[in-house]
Formats: C-alpha cells, sequence, structure tokens
C-alpha cells in the first residue's frame, strides 16, 4: 500500500462521490460540481495507478492529466454559459423533465 | 566537535520557530472562529497568519544553505503579507459599506 | 527534524479545521470567503514545509501561484458587488 | 498518515460540498477541495499538475462559479423523492467498488514508457520531461488540445448572440483607491510570474500551460477592477492573439513535411527554440482563450440584468 495507490484509491472514491451527486442534483450548477468532482477523480486515478505500477514518477499521465486539467476549466466555463443561457430562457435552473 | 553546539543551536531554534509558528496559526483561526463580526475577524485574518507564516518561513530560512531558496521563501512571505492586507481590506470594505447586505434569512442555512 | 516538521503540519492542520468551522457557519459569503483567505495562507505554510520535507523544490512555486491568486476570490467578491449595485 | 487525512479530507469536503442546502457554503468548499488536491498532487510528486491545479482553481474556476453564483436565483437541496436517492447512493457505492477492486487488481505494466522517455530526452530539446511529452514526444496531443480550447470559446461566442459595444463592455469601475494603487504593483507580478513558470518549463516543473493559467488570471483581475481588456485593445488583435498559438503550432508542426519528414518533427539542431517559441504563442493563446470565455460569461449577465 503505497502513497500512490492510496491516493488511485481516493481518486475512486471521488469518482463514485461525483457519480453519485450527479444523479442526485436536480440543479445544474450543482451537476456541474458533480462533474467536476469525477473528473478530478479520474485524474487521481491515471496518474496513481500509474506511478504505483512502476513505483516512481512517470512522466506521460502527468502531461496527459495536465492537457485535461486546462480542457476541464474550459469546459466547466462553457457549460456555465449553457446554464445561464438556460436560465436566462426558461426561468429555473434545472432541466424540465417531460417524461415523468 | 566544536562545530556540534552551534548545530544543535540552530536546529532547536529552528524548531522553536516553526512549532510557534503552527502555533501562531491555531490562534489566528481561534480568533477567526471567536470573533463576533466580519469586521473585527479581519483582524485575526491578518495578523495572527502572516505572523505565522513569518515565523515558519525565518525557521525554514535557517534550515537551507542557499541564498536563492532562502530569497524566495521571503519574497513568498512578502507576498502573502501583501495579498492579505488586500483582502483582509476588500473583505472589509465590502462588509462595511454593504451592510445592507446582511439579512441572514435571505439565506437558506440550516443551522 | 523530522519530528518538528509533523508537529508543525498537525499544527496546521488544526488550523485548518477551525477555518473549515467558520466556513461552515457563514453566515455571511464575507466570512466564509475570509475562512477560504485562511486557509489559503494555511495552504502555503504546509506546501514550503512539505517543499522541504519532501525535497520537492516545486512545491515552492506552488506556493508563490497561490500567494499570488489568493486575493482573487476576494476583488472577485467586491467588484460583482459593485457592479450588479452599479446596473 | 498525513496521506489517508488528505484523502479523508477530499471525501468529506467532496461530499459537503454536494449535500449544503447553502449555495455559497458549497462554492467555498469547493475552492478549497482545489486547495486540497493541489497538496495532493505536491504528495503524488506532480508538482506540473499543482502548479496548474493552484492557478486553474483559485484563479479562474473560483472566480467563475463566484460570479456566476450571485446571479442564479438560489434554492435550498430540492426534496428528492426516495428511488432517486437510493439510485445515487447505489451507483456511486457500485462505480467506487468497481474501480476500487480494478485497481486493486491491476496487473503489472508491461510497456515501460518512462524509461524509452528517458533514453530519448536528451533528443527532445529540454531537459524536464514533462515539457518533453507535451511539446515534443506527444506534441499531436498538445495541438488538439488547444484546439479544443478555440472550439469551446467559438461555441461560447455562438452562444451570445448579440454583440455589444465598446462602452458598455469597460463596466463600471471599482472606486477602491488601495485595489487600484496595488494592481500597479501587482499586474507586473503576475506577469513576471508567468515569465518565470514559462522559462522555468524547459528544465523544472511549470510550462505553457501554468504560465497561460497565470497569465488568464492577471487578464481576469484586470477587468474585475474595470480595465477591461477587449475596451483597450482592438478586437482584430484580440482574435489574432486567440488564434496565434494554433496557428504557430500548426505551422511548424506542418513545416517539417516540406523537409520530407512526418508531421510534428522537429529538425533536432534548433528543437529547443521552437519548443520556446510555440510555449510562447500557446502561453498567449492560452490566456487569452480562457480570458474571453470568462468574460463571455461576464457579458451574459449584463445581459440578464
Amino acid at each position: 500500500m503505497n502513497t500512490y495507490l492510496i491516493f488511485a484509491l481516493g481518486g475512486a472514491g471521488l469518482c463514485g462521490i461525483g457519480l453519485f451527486g450527479f444523479i442526485l442534483h436536480d440543479d445544474l450548477l450543482r451537476r456541474l460540481i458533480a462533474f467536476n468532482l469525477l473528473g478530478s477523480g479520474t485524474f487521481l486515478i491515471l496518474v496513481g495507478l500509474a506511478q504505483s505500477g512502476r513505483g516512481g514518477v512517470d512522466a506521460v499521465p502527468q502531461a496527459l492529466v495536465l492537457t485535461g486539467i486546462v480542457v476541464a476549466v474550459a469546459a466547466t466555463a462553457l457549460t456555465l454559459m449553457l446554464i445561464r443561457r438556460w436560465t436566462q430562457l426558461s426561468q429555473q435552473s434545472h432541466l424540465t423533465e417531460e417524461d415523468e | 566537535m566544536e562545530s556540534f553546539l552551534p548545530t544543535l543551536l540552530l536546529t532547536s531554534l529552528q524548531g522553536l520557530l516553526l512549532i510557534s509558528g503552527g502555533v501562531l496559526f491555531v490562534v489566528g483561526s481561534i480568533g477567526l472562529l471567536r470573533f463576533p463580526d466580519t469586521c473585527s475577524r479581519v483582524h485575526a485574518l491578518t495578523k495572527a497568519d502572516n505572523l505565522g507564516l513569518g515565523l515558519i518561513v525565518l525557521g525554514l530560512i535557517l534550515g537551507t544553505n542557499s541564498l536563492g531558496v532562502a530569497l524566495k521563501l521571503l519574497l513568498i512571505w512578502l507576498l502573502v503579507m501583501f495579498a492579505s492586507t488586500l483582502s483582509g481590506h476588500l473583505v472589509a470594505w465590502y462588509a462595511c459599506y454593504h451592510p445592507a447586505e446582511k439579512p441572514l434569512p435571505q439565506e437558506p442555512s440550516d443551522d | 527534524m523530522i519530528w518538528v516538521y509533523s508537529v508543525t503540519l498537525v499544527l496546521l492542520l488544526g488550523s485548518l479545521l477551525l477555518g473549515l468551522i467558520r466556513i461552515w457557519r457563514g453566515p455571511r459569503l464575507a466570512d466564509r470567503l475570509l475562512g477560504a483567505q485562511l486557509l489559503g495562507t494555511t495552504g502555503v505554510a504546509v506546501l514550503l514545509i512539505l517543499a522541504e520535507w519532501q525535497l520537492q523544490p516545486a512545491a515552492r512555486d506552488t506556493a508563490l501561484v497561490l500567494a499570488m491568486l489568493a486575493m482573487m476570490l476576494a476583488v472577485a467578491l467586491v467588484a460583482g458587488r459593485h457592479k450588479s449595485r452599479s446596473s | 498518515m498525513i496521506d489517508l487525512l488528505l484523502v479523508c479530507g477530499l471525501w468529506s469536503l467532496a461530499l459537503t460540498t454536494l449535500l449544503t442546502p447553502n449555495a455559497f457554503r458549497a462554492l467555498v468548499f469547493f475552492i478549497l477541495l482545489g486547495l486540497l488536491l493541489t497538496l495532493v498532487w505536491i504528495r503524488l510528486d506532480a508538482p506540473d499538475i499543482a502548479l496548474a491545479e493552484a492557478a486553474l482553481g483559485t484563479g479562474i474556476t473560483g472566480v467563475l462559479l463566484l460570479d456566476t453564483l450571485k446571479q442564479q436565483p438560489q434554492h435550498a437541496l430540492l426534496c428528492v423523492h426516495r428511488t432517486r436517492i437510493f439510485w445515487a447512493v447505489f451507483s456511486g457505492l457500485s462505480l467506487t467498488l468497481a474501480l476500487s477492486w480494478a485497481l486493486l487488481q491491476a496487473p503489472a505494466m508491461p510497456i515501460a514508457l518512462d524509461q524509452t522517455l528517458t533514453a530519448q530526452l536528451d533528443a527532445s530539446g529540454v531537459s524536464h520531461p514533462i515539457t518533453a511529452v507535451l511539446l515534443n514526444f506527444r506534441a499531436y496531443d498538445t495541438l488538439l488540445e488547444i484546439g479544443v480550447l478555440l472550439l469551446a470559446l467559438f461555441a461560447g461566442q455562438g452562444l451570445h448572440e448579440r454583440q455589444h459595444p465598446l462602452e458598455q463592455l469597460s463596466g463600471a469601475q471599482l472606486h477602491n483607491p488601495f485595489l487600484r494603487a496595488s494592481l500597479a504593483l501587482w499586474l507586473p507580478g503576475m506577469l513576471l510570474l508567468a515569465t518565470y513558470l514559462l522559462w522555468a518549463g524547459a528544465h523544472q516543473p511549470g510550462g505553457a500551460f501554468q504560465a497561460g493559467a497565470v497569465l488568464a488570471a492577471a487578464f481576469i483581475l484586470m477587468h474585475l477592477c474595470g480595465l477591461a481588456l477587449d475596451a483597450q485593445v482592438s478586437q482584430h488583435l484580440l482574435r489574432i492573439g486567440v488564434l496565434v498559438g494554433f496557428v504557430l503550432f500548426l505551422v511548424v508542426a506542418s513545416s517539417s513535411m516540406l523537409a520530407g519528414q512526418t508531421l510534428l518533427t522537429y529538425p533536432s539542431a534548433w528543437a529547443g527554440e521552437l519548443i520556446l517559441l510555440i510555449e510562447l504563442a500557446l502561453t498567449f493563446s492560452i490566456g487569452l482563450i480562457l480570458f474571453s470565455l470568462f468574460t463571455l460569461n461576464h457579458q451574459m449577465r449584463k445581459e440578464s440584468a
């Protein structure tokens, strides 16, 4: 049980928590936050797993995650814009569900 | 054997500085927790914590033998002091100039 | 030397927990942001100690970034407030 | 020990963020989660990611969310159906368990990419392995990444249809003398920090992504203080700045084809210089793209107000 594996498992827990929040909430902002948690968990798993298998620093997954973090922030900004537009148009902050 | 005493002295001084810095952080947090309103809480944030960080930085500087690292640590301390001055000022400004924002019941709160 | 670092880290952790309680209680957004600022300063201290402990000099750069960017939240708080009032 | 504490802290902060009914509390806890993740990345020996997380988490994501949250109508936790809570808990738990099981079962990795990397590092023109991966060995990913950022920006511009006159953009000024005075000290400091990170990227943690994030934070700070960049600089210049990273990268990448090599091969004599040039352009573009995404968000608020 080394440091890397502990954090990989922590990332797995974070993924589960993110999925839990994503299903639980109707509110779009909360869903966005939950989705971000899911993303962070994935990043932790990627780096933690690669380094625990190798027992040392592995630059390749780190570079991948670095790219991923920047893209995740841009996606968050875009999603916030979508949420605002939706709120503006429909006057509510969650999606309507017609089939319920 | 000559270098023994100064090393011991240095290490104990460093330990003292680091631990008292940590204690000051705790004191600042207690202040943040116990003070009654926003404007007085700014004190805890900007005074005790910056002193605590300063002591920790001093302790770490004593432990290094590289000038670059020491200068960088000092720079970080100065930046944190400046930044917390600015943010403390802004938060207090916000809190005192917009007391109309105060109403608590609007904010859904569960405590 | 290691035990000094550990004791300091434990103290910083205690400070972090106390700050969390303030953020939890609020009651205003300004109080919560004050708590976040406090934790930012604590984070800088933790990073500096980790840099020494783990022999990871880049942690000092991270502390530098954190120190420079920690006040943006306070500015955002004030700026947003002012704009929404003026418009 | 400290690792277990960090993981517990991560989980409890994440759960609090999701479950607390107060939206502002959730926001501040989410920002703290970013801070804790920075510490985790340092513990994981990934200082590059820690730098990016610190810059993006506090400088951009936090500000964006704070900006949005003040506009959105607030409401408490919705009373959801019992079955939905059950499904949420069930799927969260099963995902965690499945992932943990997979992690513990993971076989040893047969391919040793890191050894190949160390062997080839001298040929890349830089001495920091992560920069070498990002801009030389896996430059294709980075090219696509800046393309994705551009796409996000274009989608955002498509979302808000009305073009604002410039007077409206410059916005209200903050009447705080101290803030305005300290800005004169702080902005050059941030630019200096971005330059330092860019320069450091060649041989130690740092690089275009972190520098771009700090640059974007500097632009956002200017904007928040009433010095709107898009009112000072012409729109065309901004557009060029947004595109320059992608275009330069593409030009350098494809010019190697003229010399009869495959796409994205640098001439090994000046690989270092080329990488620095591309990184400079990338820093500008990433900073401007993130900043433009922020201002688009900001302007949508004005429309709704």
